[in-house]
């Protein structure tokens, strides 16, 4: 067993150039747009939980998506799944608007799937790893050789060999293979985007590795995609190709790993970075930890304008004097995907590229 | 062991403490339901002429009464120095108003309308006369209904004397004792009327104590909590019988268990009606099954011997008009009874269960019996396997009361349990028995004829016994009435139950029973010759504090000890607690 | 001065699977005003050292060894004494506040609690005073003692653990898992404050994380578990950065640096299966998920033994790896 | 996080609310909306027992007439006048609409066989079944609780083993049957105790006599009562006591210093018997119960033996009434534990 | 690492329930009251199913009864007689088979409609989840004797009313114990990784959530049993049973009503009243027991 587990953690090294895979744009991806979830709070308020989100995972990438507590990232990670009605906007898949009829949302699932933060919780404890496994072939009666297809989908996780695992019930595995089991669950429909909703969260230190290893391998060599949603920023460098930074309902920063983590434009992924312990390479970017104040964000009373403009740092400093009659009064423009490689939300960011373009090189990050 | 206080009372006040375990209705002595309501009526008031001890009509408030030659007229002489318990005078003027509101109260009329309807006035020409009008000649019914004379200057301040006005306590009466003082579900206090005309009672309050249980009322007696019990159970009364101090008094009982045979639902002008097993319409069927029941068993086994088998509808307590049978008696014989129906032509299937002649029915009854009855569910067991072996299929069951007479008055059964106790004027009972009562309608809704027995004989001596004043005449058309009935079975009775009682002989002596050999306590009828005839014995106090002081103070002792242990461990525990 | 020392520390519980050995033979030692961090993943036994200081292991545990806070051994102390250095000897944050916190009382009246346990002849009103000084040296406004628990977030509720840790003055704080359930920023906040505490007012300070990059942050010195027992100890940054044993370099390989291509791309991880503390090999109980074992790791267990190529300064590294002992580099 | 799900047995109390909301997520319902969702669905209930009793009832066969006037012959006329006593001669809807009205005004009909007002009778017989069943249950709560929590703290020990086995026991032991041999053996072999009833009625009418009547009548009663009760309330306040006894807020009391019996007395005995409140509530279904068994085994005067001689009877009206008293008195009880609740476990507001 | 021949998930299935099977017996068996209270059921069951063979019908017979009337115990009646002489260990022993059968029957369709309504109601929810939940509620709230009684006076009495009006009094319990555990279940993740994969209501319900509320209700069920059976002891003996059958109850209604307590007849009240204790508590202890095994929630308790 040891030799399988050892295997998996040495092929990442082999394909560790950045964004090998291209991703395959169009046809089996996965788009969000200007997408709005509201739910309705005892009191007649209304939570906005997604607020108007543009995103695309295609086919072969991996995209993070990461955010506090509360942002809204299970929210839309349901909601691109169909576990949610939007209230606006629309999610389409290979370019068709997703229908919400049994029959259309089930050929759907087929193709997007879902793992889920807390493997122990994902899998029934009444059934076994094979019935698990089964499940989703016996609920798109797909009946010819379920045993294969089990074992096929079980070794593409990482659990090999496979047989060996049909009778395990779930409490009999570690943390890490259970989330595999998950994993193998979703593989055997072989779909061709994977939604993860905090796949490591609740796994030990030394464990998590061994799934984002499997996560990288399945696209490097199924050309899977994937949206992992995170709270750990680490875990994005780790695996994603891009990153989509959320605050509340919305996304704020978007573009590839590299440049949003280490040249953070937008200040709360600026704060964010800035928090992470132990990053010398940030020191420059940020030097001094920013921890902003206030509390949690409340998807019930979003304010007007910058959203993040009550606990901006750069407000709070003044230093965003300038544009701050902005901030206050302008709602930002929702970042579409396509434009840019590297988006940002902010008044401020925008006024010194602009600044930066008219005004010579003074720029600030 | 002695009621909590009882002892400390009883220096003061002699109590006649009776169990019951009935509610009061209503204190209203025109609306009487109940047995507990009969018996304060018949305490409180006063009737014109009362019941003996054995039966026998006899001076009550009126001295002396006259009977017109057509028997139309009545002239009461009205006892003089009689005072209403608030110290008024009686006079006939109260008679006059009394039988005046059986003649002119609309409710009361209706209430009493077998009597009332016959009357025609009631007059006081002076204070000691009272002349009464009928319509029809009636002896009977006059000197042994229990008209309740009521005081004029009480009720007429009652806006209307039909409604529970009259349960205004303490009743204003001219009777023994007066009731005064009602908790429901607990107690009727009766006192004594000590210028009673016919001398004070023995004792100076009657309570009525309310038990539940008899079982209860039972230790209760033996406890010295309670004087009399009744109702009890021959279990209860093998307990009793031998105790010290306890008298058990196994009295003959007023009534009578019987099962009804659906044979004839049809109303007056012939329509059939119900839907009861055609084979119950032959005689003979009725006969076999009456003859394969063994009345004497119900009686050892359900009343443990306490009881006689019955053969009429007037019980042997009433010795006069019972019919015993005498040689009509059918006697307990399955074989005799399997032969009758062969002869009848009643085979037995393969299964063993007789078929009628010509349809080829099975005999196929269904039997309903009380559901709340324990007894019946033992005779219903009885019954059914003896019948049994007669070829006849049984299946009983336990049906609601309610809808039991549903079912009964609709002709919807085939055998059903049914039961009355009968009043010492037969007219009464028999009267359910005649044409005249037939149902018009087929809904149930009249029931006023027990079985829609109609037998032209039979009426034509019930309407001669109503008139007849010789009463041993009469006796002998009532017994005949009895004898038409037994060779008709439409009922077949099963047997008389006795009145279990029992009593503290040390408490009580000198109680006039009813009859006044081997008669009853409780339940005694037209006049409550027992607890007015009862006498105080000396019955030694059992001085000193009672036993419950002591529990009480022990007690209290044992918890205030153990809490001091408890606290004490308590402390000593927590100082060094391991956690 | 030693404020705090394990000597030689088993801890075995009794439960239906057998006997655990939960504590292995731990010695560790923390100086006053200084910050032990504790690292290991879930299961190792961290906890049930911070709750051994306190003797608050149930019944169940065996305890052998000694526990010395100021000298003392907390093992053999009597009851009464044991009760009186509770909170005023050594205070523990736990780990989940949530639950740590009685959900029906008030929080200012559970932070006065032990000030008028331990305080004699305080009044209530002086200790509710206290307890809202305390609230607001967390960052909390005095009014929110009124509040009950459920009325506050993760991160308020953790610092009302730590006031309430800081309301007898203890010598040393325990900090079990005090930030694992936190939002990065509320973590970031909540260890902001935790170190402005130490440095403030040179309490001891055990923290006990699986993060080793926290640990990294806020502690002068860390030691690693595995199955009970210490594998590293060393000066915090040196052991996340430069791990002397293959356990302790998987586990800060799962927390990778941003902005290192090293580990862009890389999730670092550890095969296998966390050990059975029941049923644990013989020898080096990581050898079944060590990636440079040798021969002699099945054989041996390895003892705690200062590790050459370290730096001069502050204190030993030491490391429970033959392999490391040897010099070897133990990351693949 | 858990959502804290508070209560012993997370079945048979407050089921998570239907409305979705987050476990960790701060929905702020208010008092109000608790209320309202509380208030409303005892008012449904309400309703439904006040319709419900005027059919149930109705459908019991039979003409109340010959009951009324049981074995004795009845002419037309006599049964026409007692039908227009009764209200019975009205149509079905009048009937009705008199009883809601009635109902509603506290005026309660006429018993059948005590021709009196319900409503007076309901209120003589109250304070019997008052005196019985609230002795009796304050003793079952208090005892059932003292040893609970004492048994679930010591959990395993002797002392708990002995209880629940002797509560098991007494638990499993029919009412009535369990009060007919106390009657054997305390009333009848040792004499010790009266029968059956609540007074004597020779007793003086001043209060301390009938004071002591009434409580050595009460003896008997409330013990059978008492010991088939109680360990429902110790096996609630035991498991109850073990959910929190886990708890780390314990741990942490204990670290703070407090003594063993402080860390039970002050956090865990008060945390545990919040969740409680609802469950001794909701058994005031079996209060009834055991009263009405009881009080027919003791033939004590109170509402339990009223309603089950009112189905032999069948008085309809009475059965009516105490139906809708019996189940509106554990409807509005059950009402006021929830909004008490509320006010006294904090925890409560948390998820509405 | 092995080979392992093909294997067909039926049979796979079918090894792996033996297995958990015998794993919540073992965990069962560890439990000494609930083997107690196993080992008291079973013998009184068996006693119960053996009751014709034991003891002839006829002498339930009232006119073959061959005692005395209420005879205390003796040789030839061990434990007395009752009021028409048969034998009181025939009795309670033929009693035994209608109290169980009342018993199991009543909680079979309580628990059935129970589970029904609460695994919808939980499930579905909206409309129709709130009507289900106010009107168990309404149920649960309502004191259950007085409810029965009343019903049992419109119904009449027979045996199959007794069974349905138990039944009626009790599905609530399960109901509400369902509707929450289904509740629960759907908080868990694999039923939103079910619906995930496109799993429909159907599905949800019998693969997910039935399976997981089934233990529970197994162990609710073994508590419904005594309650049932103490109902309808305390029915018959207020005499709200059928006088015509021979159950525990109706034998105490027999007792209280020929006078046994009077009588100082222990051995007419003693035998059904502990017949019935013992049921009850043999059913109370296999049900704490089996909640123990399936409510990991109590699983600490027996240690
Ligand atoms: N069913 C719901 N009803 C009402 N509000 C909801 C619901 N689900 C989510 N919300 C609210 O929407 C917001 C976003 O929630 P969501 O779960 O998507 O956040 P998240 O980013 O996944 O948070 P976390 O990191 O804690 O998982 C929160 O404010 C939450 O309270
Ligand atoms: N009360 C107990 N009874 C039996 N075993 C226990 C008990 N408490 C802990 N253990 C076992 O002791 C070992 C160490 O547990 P401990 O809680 O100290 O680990 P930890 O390092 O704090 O883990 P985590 O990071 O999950 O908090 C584990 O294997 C655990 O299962
Ligand atoms: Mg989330
Ligand atoms: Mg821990
Ligand atoms: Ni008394």
């Amino acid at each position: 067993m040891s030799s399988e587990a050892r295997s998996s953690n040495e092929e990442p090294s082999s394909g560790s150039a950045p964004s090998s895979a291209a991703p395959v744009r169009g046809e089996k991806s996965l788009t969000a747009r200007d997408l709005r979830v509201e739910f309705g709070l005892p009191g007649g308020r209304v939570a906005r939980a997604v607020d108007g989100v543009d995103l695309d995972v295609a086919p072969g990438e991996i995209v993070a998506l990461a955010g506090e507590s509360g942002c809204g990232k299970t929210t839309l990670a349901r909601t691109l799944l169909g576990l949610e009605r939007s209230t606006g906007g629309t999610v389409a898949f290979g370019g068709e608007p997703l229908r919400y009829s049994t029959k259309a949302l089930k050929a759907y699932r087929r193709q997007v799937q879902l793992v889920l933060q807390d493997p122990s919780g994902a899998l029934n404890p009444r059934h076994t790893v094979y019935d698990a496994v089964a499940e989703g072939l016996r609920i798109h009666g797909i009946t010819d050789d379920e045993p294969g297809r089990v074992a096929d989908a079980l070794s593409r996780a990482g659990l090999r060999p496979p047989e060996q695992f049909f009778l395990a019930y779930p409490h009999e595995l570690s943390g890490g293979q259970r989330q595999r089991v998950v994993i193998a669950g979703a593989l055997v429909l072989r779909p061709s985007i994977l939604i993860a909703d905090e796949p490591v969260a609740s796994l030990d230190a030394s464990v998590r590795g061994e799934i984002l290893a499997l996560l990288l391998r399945l696209k490097e060599e199924q050309g899977l995609g994937a949206l992992v949603i995170t709270h750990d920023l680490g875990l994005a460098w780790s695996i994603a190709d891009r990153i989509a930074i959320m605050y509340l309902g919305r996304i704020v920063e978007q573009g590839p790993v590299e440049q949003v983590l280490t040249a953070p434009r937008h200040p709360y992924t600026r704060a964010l970075v800035s928090v992470l312990p132990g990053a010398p390479a940030l020191k420059e970017a940020v030097p001094e930890p920013i921890v902003l104040a206030g509390e949690l964000p409340d998807a019930s009373r979003i304010p007007g304008g910058c959203r993040f403009r009550p606990r901006c740092q750069e407000v709070a400093a003044g230093r965003a004097a300038e544009v701050l009659h902005r901030c206050e009064s302008e709602d930002l423009e929702i970042l579409g995907p396509e434009s840019a490689p590297h988006l940002v939300a902010c008044h401020l960011d925008r006024a010194r590229r602009e600044d930066a373009r008219d005004g010579g090189a003074r720029m600030a990050v | 062991v002695a009621a909590p206080s009882a002892a400390a009372q009883e220096n003061d006040t002699d109590s006649l403490l009776i169990a019951t375990d009935q509610e009061v209705d209503t204190f209203n002595p025109f609306k009487r339901r109940f047995v507990i309501t009969y018996n304060t009526s018949l305490m409180t008031y006063e009737t014109l002429v009362r019941m003996g001890a054995d039966y026998e009509p006899e001076p009550g408030l009126a001295t002396e009464w006259e009977e017109s030659e057509d028997g139309l007229t009545w002239t009461f002489t009205i006892r003089e120095g009689v005072e209403w318990s608030d110290g008024e005078p009686l006079t006939a003027q109260d008679v006059a108003y009394t039988y005046g509101l059986l003649i002119e109260n609309q409710a009361i009329r209706d209430w009493n309308i077998d009597f009332a309807g016959n009357l025609v006035s009631a007059e006081a020409p002076d204070d000691t006369t009272f002349v009464l009008t009928l319509a029809q000649p009636s002896p009977w019914d006059v000197l042994t209904r229990e008209v309740f004379v009521v005081p004029e200057h009480v009720w007429s301040t009652y806006p209307d004397p039909s409604a529970d006005d009259a349960n205004q306590l303490p009743l204003v009466g001219s009777g023994p004792f007066q009731v005064t003082e009602y908790e429901t579900g607990e107690f009727i206090t009766l006192e004594a009327n000590e210028g009673y005309w016919d001398g004070a009672p023995g004792f100076d309050e009657v309570v009525f104590d309310y038990y539940e249980e008899s079982d209860a009322a039972v230790a209760a007696l033996e406890a010295g909590e309670v004087d009399i019990v009744s109702g009890l159970n021959p279990a209860q009364i093998g307990a009793l019988e031998g105790q010290d101090g306890i008298t058990v008094n196994n009295a003959q009982g007023r009534r009578y268990v019987s099962l009804t045979i659906n044979y004839n639902s049809v109303t007056k002008d012939g329509t059939e009606f119900g839907d009861g097993h055609p084979a119950l319409k032959d005689p003979i069927v009725r006969q076999a099954m009456h003859m394969a029941i063994d009345k004497q068993e119900l009686v050892d086994t359900v009343l443990d011997g306490n009881g006689q088998p019955a053969t009429s509808i007037i019980p042997e307590i009433f010795e006069q008009y019972h019919w015993d049978g005498g040689d009509a008696v059918l006697d307990f014989d399955i074989e005799a009874a399997n032969a009758l129906l062969d002869e009848a032509g009643y085979v037995r299937g393969d299964d063993g269960i007789r078929t009628m002649p010509g349809t080829g029915e099975p005999l196929s009854f269904r039997f309903y019996q009380h559901a709340d009855s324990t007894d019946y569910a033992t005779i219903a067991q009885f019954v059914s396997e003896w019948w049994a072996e007669l070829g006849l299929e049984i299946t009983p069951e336990a049906i609601e009361q309610g809808t039991l007479n549903d079912l009964a008055y609709l002709g919807e059964f085939d055998i059903a349990f049914s039961g009355w106790g009968v009043g010492p004027n037969p007219t009464e009972q028999l009267g359910m028995h005649t044409c005249a009562v037939l149902p018009t309608l087929t809904d149930g809704t009249e029931r006023s004829s027990e079985n829609n027995y109609c037998n032209a004989e039979f009426d034509a001596l019930h309407e001669q016994q109503k008139v007849e004043s010789d009463p041993e005449a009469r006796a002998e058309l009532v017994r005949e009435q009895q004898r038409l009935m037994y060779e008709d079975t439409p009922v077949i009775y099963l047997y008389y139950q006795n009145v279990l009682e029992a009593y503290n002989s040390d408490k009580i002596t000198g109680m006039t029973m009813q009859p006044s050999e081997g008669g009853m306590i409780t339940g005694q009828q037209g006049y409550a010759w027992a607890y007015v005839t009862a006498q105080p014995a000396d019955a030694e106090d059992e001085g000193g504090t009672p036993m419950w002081v002591w529990i009480a103070v022990a007690a209290a002792v044992v918890v205030v000890a153990a809490g001091a242990i408890v606290f004490v461990l308590q402390r000593r525990k927590t100082a060094d607690e391991r956690e | 001065m030693t404020l705090l020392e394990f000597k030689d520390l088993h801890v075995t519980y009794t439960g239906s699977r057998g006997r655990i050995p939960a504590v292995r033979g731990v010695d560790l030692k923390v100086e006053s005003g200084r910050t032990l961090g504790i690292a290991g993943e879930s299961g190792c036994g961290k906890s049930t050292l911070a709750m051994a200081v306190l003797r608050l292991l149930p019944k169940s545990a065996e305890v052998t060894g000694e526990i010395l806070l100021n000298g003392e051994d907390l093992l053999t102390m009597g009851w009464g004494r044991l009760r009186a250095v509770r909170w005023t000897g050594a205070s523990i944050v736990f780990q989940g506040a949530m639950h740590s916190l009685n959900a029906v009382h008030r929080i200012g009246r559970q932070v006065a609690e032990p000030i008028l346990l331990h305080e004699e002849g305080i009044s209530p009103n002086e200790a509710a005073e206290r307890a809202e000084a305390l609230l607001e040296r967390v960052g909390l406004p005095s009014s929110r003692a009124r509040s009950y628990p459920h009325e506050l977030s993760g991160g308020q509720r953790q610092r009302v653990m730590i006031a309430m840790a800081l309301a007898c003055d203890p010598d040393l704080i325990i900090a079990d898992e005090a930030t694992t359930a936190l939002d990065v920023m509320v973590q970031a906040q909540v260890l902001q404050l935790i170190s402005g505490l130490v440095t403030e007012r040179g309490v001891g300070l055990v923290m006990i994380s699986h993060d080793l990059s926290v640990l990294s942050e806020v502690c002068d010195e860390v030691a690693v578990m595995y199955a009970g027992s210490v594998v590293e100890q060393g000066p915090a940054h040196e052991v996340f950065a430069n791990a002397r044993h293959p356990y302790s370099a998987a586990l800060g390989a799962a927390f990778p640096v941003i902005g290192d291509p090293a580990s862009r791309k890389r999730p670092g991880g550890l095969a296998g299966d966390p050990p059975d503390p029941v049923r644990l090999p013989d020898g080096c109980a990581f050898r079944p998920r060590c990636a440079v074992a040798v021969e002699r790791c099945g054989e041996e267990v390895p003892a705690l033994l200062a590790v050459p190529g370290a730096a001069g300064e502050g204190p030993a590294r030491v490391s429970a790896c033959f392999v490391a002992q040897e010099g070897e580099p133990v990351v693949v | 996080m858990t959502d804290g799900s508070s209560t012993a047995d997370g079945a048979s109390t407050e089921a998570p609310s239907a409305g979705r909301s987050r476990p960790g997520g701060r929905v702020s319902s208010g008092f109000g909306r608790y209320l309202f969702k509380h208030v409303g669905g005892a008012a449904v209930s309400l309703l439904l027992v006040l319709f419900s009793s005027f059919f149930i009832f109705r459908l019991i066969a039979g003409d109340p007439i010959d009951q009324l006037t049981r074995e004795r012959p009845v002419s037309p006329e006599e049964r026409a006048a007692m039908r227009a006593e009764l209200g019975l001669d009205q149509p079905m809807w009048q009937q009705f609409w008199d009883y809601i009205t009635g109902t509603l005004t506290m005026d309660l009909g006429e018993s059948f066989q005590y021709r009196r007002p319900i409503f007076d009778l309901i209120v003589e017989r109250l304070p019997a079944t008052l005196i019985l069943s609230g002795t009796g249950m304050v003793l079952a709560v208090v005892l059932g609780f003292w040893i609970g929590t004492r048994a679930g703290w010591k959990q395993g020990t002797r002392f708990d083993k002995g209880h629940v086995a002797t509560g098991l026991l007494l638990y499993s032991a029919p009412t009535f049957w369990l009060g007919m041999i106390i009657i054997l053996v305390f009333a009848r072999y040792l004499g010790l105790f009266p029968v059956n009833g609540m007074r004597s009625p020779s007793t003086p009418p001043d209060f301390w006599s009938q004071a002591a009547d009434i409580g050595y009548h009460l003896v008997l009663p409330v013990l059978t009562y008492t010991a088939v009760v109680y360990a429902g309330y110790l096996m609630i306040m035991r498991s109850s006591l073990l959910d929190e006894i886990g708890s780390d807020y314990l741990t942490t009391a204990r670290a703070k210093g407090l003594r063993d019996d402080e860390v039970r007395r002050k956090h865990a005995v008060p945390n545990a018997l919040l969740p409680t409140v609802t469950l001794v509530f909701l058994a005031l279904g079996g209060v009834v119960n055991g009263s009405i068994v009881t009080e027919t085994v003791f033939s004590w005067p109170g509402l339990g033996s009223l309603f089950v001689q009112s189905i032999f009877y069948p008085d309809r009206p009475v059965l009516q009434a105490l139906f809708v008293l019996f189940s509106s008195s554990t409807i509005l009880a059950v009402l006021g534990a929830e909004i008490l609740y509320w006010f006294i476990d904090p925890r409560i507001r948390r998820s509405g | 690492m092995t080979t392992t021949t093909p294997v067909s998930p039926r049979s796979l299935r079918w090894a792996r329930r033996r297995q958990s099977f015998t794993r919540s017996w073992n965990a069962y068996r560890s439990q000494r009251t609930g083997m107690i209270g196993l080992f008291l059921l079973a013998a009184i069951v068996i006693l119960a199913l053996a009751a014709p063979i034991l003891v002839d019908e006829s002498q339930l017979s009232v006119t073959q009864a061959t005692g005395g009337r209420m005879e205390p115990p003796s040789a030839g009646f061990p434990l007395g007689t009752d009021e028409v002489g048969r034998s009181i260990l025939a009795l309670t022993l033929w009693g035994a088979r209608l109290s169980l059968l009342i018993g199991l029957t009543a909680t079979v369709v309580a628990i059935l409609v129970g589970t029904a309504i609460g695994v919808t109601a939980g499930h579905i929810g909206g409309w129709y989840g709130w009507i289900a939940l106010r009107f168990s509620d309404w149920f649960m709230v309502l004191p259950s004797l007085v409810v029965a009684i009343a019903l049992l006076a419109v119904l009449g009495r027979s045996m199959s009313t007794t069974i349905l009006v138990i039944a009626m009094v009790s599905w609530s319990g399960t109901t509400r114990l369902v509707r929450a555990q289904t509740l629960t279940v759907q908080a868990r993740p694999y039923l939103e990784r079910a619906k995930a994969l496109g799993a429909g209501h159907w599905h949800q319900m019998t693969k997910h959530i039935l399976p997981n509320v089934l233990p529970l209700v197994l162990a609710s069920a073994t508590l419904l049993v005594p309650s049932a059976i103490l109902m309808e002891s305390s029915l018959a003996w207020l005499g709200l049973g059928d006088p015509n059958v021979v159950s525990w109850g109706s034998i105490l209604n027999r007792a209280s009503s020929n006078g046994a307590v009077s009588a100082h007849a222990w051995w007419y009240l003693l035998p059904p009243g502990l017949a019935i204790l013992l049921v009850v508590l043999a059913f109370m202890m296999c049900g704490r027991a089996l909640e123990a095994v399936f409510n990991p929630r109590l699983r600490g308790e027996q240690s």
